[in-house]
């Protein structure tokens, strides 16, 4: 009997938990050379901003001991072009896609989130709360459960989407800041974004990266994501999407394990572009093996 | 410049043999279930070395592809030891697996007749530069072949010449001069452009792979007499295929810039929008 | 000329910068059969607590991506037999050496600090911040600026040897938690200790380690342990030490460019029992090569 | 059990030879500045791979040094491929340099005379009975040695032999009855013991490497005649020589118990310390 891969997250209902994380998968169209992107519980495209972005200046990427830091500065091609150029070829592709959102104010992210709304194809909203650049005084709005919560107010009431939270683990309570999101009405939480790191060269005296600080992602990160994945899911009884150095059906299985509803797939899509689709393969085929009929028998089932 | 990137796919390959060649060269041929095509300049993203560090897959230029009629396919690369994945890739050996993302990004454009072309390998650059002089010697072009190095034993050992009807003429530089011409090999370049005709000049294309300073210095040449240019840049990539925005490069784009992939948009582009 | 390595911490001189970190040098003898420990500029024991600690049960390390989880839960032989049988051996052997500190309350805190003090030959007390077990309210001391302040405050008061803190890297906020040590009359901090996570087997569907969660160590961790220090740099006066991923020279190099003014080497004697001696050589190869005078020359030299 | 720790050192290697024997054992031979000696028992923490991926040394039973008098001293491992760390060790080539922190921990005791001694393997277990077997050979002590394994292809293969002038009565056992007896080597063991008179039961001492549950079985056969036993346990290591606190099992302890190193107090313990 073939298991049952689908998997509900909140008012969602997605074909299986295998899903690309925001900025490693570009618009999703890249990989149609390597696999059917349809087959994807969803692909979750790179973070849009209001007006198309150049990002950080060259030196945006440094290799750290089985990872990277990424300061690509969010380039993108600016809601406009995304919905004029990009959606349709997805749509015509099939895929179930998210859109991942992000502001330099709440005003603006309110602004994206309205704009891609009115996409009928789109299947959630996916709202980046780990900016570094914000008012705020500096901090940013993923860092308290007070900003996190206003910004996902704030979404909510401008779509009829689902709104998924992201999250930053740059904090001392992730619980709690996955908890405000809840309470201000999101449908799910996608955690985690990067880790804050930094690269120098000890011989030129110079940082790696133009932006002196980038974001770690990779198979180092993967212990912290998968703690704070437990811990969250031990708080919100929303949906917990699992990111953080997944690179084998093993690894996403993990992340179901200690209760995550989904996963996505970073920068292991890099390495190996098939990434994904082995995955969503690799779960399928343990699942046979451990003669279950489905993720929902599996995922939370951790004992102690 | 010449983009068939439709063919992108990501192959598991066996390596068939991976040895040293003269003192600081690696020759590495992997077996590939279907042949492959590609334009001279375009790369693979190479990876299969066990464990998660070093993490992300290594650039390196496509230099050869054989295809025998009912027998083994495989594509060749040349690198040079630099770091910690080159030095793991060394050492791997006949029978186990890499894999392959390719062929990637826009290769040389060899594609206008008439053409007079200056092709300059320095150090390991010879790797996508040698592609080229294969394919212009099939096309019976006029093309000659600058090779840099610090010194004589850092050239291209004899064994790895570009495959072609016509080998072209080759001109040798060393900085110690041990080997040809003594000096750099933009200066032999400046120098040889000096006794052009205008008119030759303005027929002169070069395509040129090396260090930064080199293409810079190169393109300036170009630039001065006329001639135009492509160079292969190079540039720290994580996924090689457009999608991760790593490997931006700042191009001169109407007034401003823009940041182009290297990977995509390159790694061969027009010597005159690069800001160098 | 050789290059003068030696390192001033607060009214501490130390004779190079190279420590090894608490919990992976034991009391330090260990090491005796591979070098002379008396080169170390000192060596942090393993953290003391008031009575003798049977720690966790087995479970207690898993190997992760370039890192490793550890929760060993403080198994030490107590502040008594430390001081009566290894402090007379550590004298014997010439070494500068520190006591790294650690509490079940601040009461315990302060009597632990209070008997270590009596040392004549102790170099310092590292205050261990980062304890998950802790009265108030279940969260660790070192996780808002006024426990670590009020926890700083108290050894302070109770001691005369310099008080080095060290910091949980598991916060938002990592250079307002310094400042909050510096304002309280530490003489240093020590940063990073290690990042919370986890690891669970997908097969047998338990957590790999007993206590369910770990901290993680090893060169994963060093782009944030970098980051950090960074950070603290730029915020505390105090000399900061640099803690986190560290294996060759090179590394410990890359922590005093951003402006440590030692490092402590951890989870790298595990695999290689003589890195903190190939560091020390290597940053003083380092140093005559770059024809500098002293670590003073470079350290903090980080340019943009 | 015997205790020469003072002798540790970190020790860099390099690889003479590491070949497959029979179906899934490797031995690794690899070549040291100095003389190694050693208590059957004792291991090294070996690494060496490159990359930080696993971090973490592999313990490995010293199986065999080897000293010649003006020429090279080695010493010898034999491992069986279980997970990443071992795979990478299996695709190191002669020639490549290879790090040991050795000896560690505490070995086989065996020096009481007069008494009788069972040495039983199972699976890769052997890598530390068959040093004890050459020892005990050497000693003209009274000792026998049981072997099992799942299959015949999965027992040790002939050449790996301990080395001794006598090879004591080697008992074969696999599950699967292709080789000697056909069963469980424990259930040999206790089949063996069944003809043993009290006296002699009370002069056995059962040297034991092997599966947890194995060790547990044989504990409880030991005991129930009176015998003793030495078991060799495993444990996760991340430093091998006593600092990291990570490899401690639960011992009896009095009337509770306490947390004993592997790497330290063990990996030899008696076996009615151990919490089965
Ligand atoms: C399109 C392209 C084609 C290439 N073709 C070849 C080829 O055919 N043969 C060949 O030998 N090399 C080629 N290279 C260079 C090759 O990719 C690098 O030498 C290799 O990635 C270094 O990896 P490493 O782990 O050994 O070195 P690392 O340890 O990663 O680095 C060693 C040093 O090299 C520098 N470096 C590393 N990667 C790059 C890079 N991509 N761009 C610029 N500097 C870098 C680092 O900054 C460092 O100083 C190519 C690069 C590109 C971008
Ligand atoms: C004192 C001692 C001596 C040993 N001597 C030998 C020997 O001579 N020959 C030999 O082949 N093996 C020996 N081993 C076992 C060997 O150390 C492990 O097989 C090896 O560390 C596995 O590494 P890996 O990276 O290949 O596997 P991993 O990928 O780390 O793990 C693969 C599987 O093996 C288990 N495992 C890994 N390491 C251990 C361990 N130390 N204890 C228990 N289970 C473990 C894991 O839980 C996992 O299920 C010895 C172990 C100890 C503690
Ligand atoms: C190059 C790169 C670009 C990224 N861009 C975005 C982004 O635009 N928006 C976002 O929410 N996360 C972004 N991320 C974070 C990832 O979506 C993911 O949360 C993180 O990388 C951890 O997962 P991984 O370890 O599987 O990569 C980016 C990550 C990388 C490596
Ligand atoms: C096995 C182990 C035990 C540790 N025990 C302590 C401890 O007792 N007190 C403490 O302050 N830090 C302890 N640490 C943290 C280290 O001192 C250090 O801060 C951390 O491991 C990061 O450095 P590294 O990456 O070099 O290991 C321990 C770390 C490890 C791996
Ligand atoms: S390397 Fe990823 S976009 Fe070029
Ligand atoms: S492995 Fe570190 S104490 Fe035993």
């Amino acid at each position: 009997m073939k298991p049952d891969l689908s998997v509900s997250l909140g008012s969602l209902r997605v074909k299986n938990p295998v899903m690309s994380a925001s900025g490693t998968f570009g618009y999703g169209l890249e990989f149609s050379p390597f696999f059917d992107i349809s087959r994807l519980g969803a692909i979750v495209v790179k973070g849009l901003s209001l007006e198309p972005s150049k990002g950080n200046p060259p030196g945006r990427i440094v290799e750290t001991a089985s990872g990277m830091l990424n300061a690509i500065g969010l380039q993108n091609i600016g809601v406009e072009r995304f919905v004029a150029d990009v959606v349709p070829r997805l749509e015509d592709a099939g895929a179930t896609y998210v859109a991942n959102i992000y502001g330099r104010t709440p005003e603006e992210y309110e602004e994206v989130a309205r704009r891609v709304s009115s996409i009928r194809s789109l299947a959630a909203i996916e709202v980046n709360a780990s900016c570094p650049n914000v008012k705020e005084g500096g901090m940013a709005f993923g860092a308290t459960p007070e900003g996190v919560s206003r910004l996902t107010a704030r979404v909510r009431q401008s779509t009829d989407k689902p709104v998924w939270v992201k999250l930053s683990p740059n904090v001392s309570d992730i619980g709690t800041i996955a908890s405000a999101a809840a309470g201000a009405g999101a449908d799910a939480v996608s955690l985690i974004n990067t880790l804050v790191g930094m690269a120098v060269d000890h011989r030129t005296r110079r940082p790696k990266l133009s932006n002196v600080t980038g974001g770690l992602s990779g198979p180092a990160i993967k212990p912290v994501a998968l703690r704070m994945v437990w811990e969250v899911c031990r708080r919100v009884s929303i949906p917990v999407i699992g990111i953080g150095g997944i690179q084998t059906a093993a690894d996403a299985l993990e992340f179901l394990l200690v209760g995550a509803s989904a996963v996505q797939v970073g920068t292991a899509n890099f390495r190996n572009p098939m990434a994904c689709i082995e995955i969503l393969e690799g779960i399928e085929a343990f699942l046979r093996e451990e003669r279950l009929t489905g993720i929902s028998e599996y995922r939370g089932t951790l004992s102690r | 410049m010449h983009s068939p990137n439709s063919g992108m796919q990501f192959v598991p390959g066996k390596i068939v043999r991976n040895e040293a060649h003269g003192e600081i060269f690696y020759r590495l041929e992997v077996s590939v279930p279907a042949p492959m095509e590609f334009v001279p300049g375009q790369f693979a993203m190479v990876s299969g070395w066990p464990g998660n560090d070093p993490l992300l897959p290594r650039p390196l230029a496509l230099f050869h592809s054989r295809s025998v009629p009912k027998g083994k396919h495989t594509v060749e690369f040349v690198y040079k030891v630099v770091g910690r994945g080159t030095a793991l890739l060394s050492g791997m050996h006949p029978g186990e697996p890499l894999a392959m993302t390719m062929p990637l990004g826009r290769g040389f454009d060899l594609g206008k007749g008439g053409r007079m072309y200056w092709l300059v390998g320095g150090g390991v650059g010879f790797s996508s530069v040698f592609p080229a002089a294969a394919a212009l010697a099939w096309k019976k072009a006029d093309f000659e072949i600058f090779l840099g190095s610090r010194t004589r034993r850092h050239l291209p050992p004899k064994e790895l010449t570009p495959v072609g009807p016509a080998p072209g003429l080759v001109h040798l530089c060393t900085e110690d001069g041990t080997a040809g011409y003594f000096g750099r090999v933009t200066d032999a370049v400046r120098e040889r452009i000096k006794s052009l005709t205008i008119a030759s000049a303005s027929r002169l294309t070069i395509l040129a792979c090396g260090p930064r300073e080199m293409l810079k210095d190169l393109a300036q040449a170009a630039e001065a007499c006329g001639a135009q240019m492509q160079a292969a840049l190079e540039n720290h990539m994580a996924c090689g295929f457009g999608v991760c925005w790593g490997c931006v490069v700042a191009l001169r784009d109407g007034e401003g810039t823009a940041h182009r992939r290297v990977c995509k948009e390159g790694p061969v582009f027009d010597a005159r929008e690069v800001v160098w």
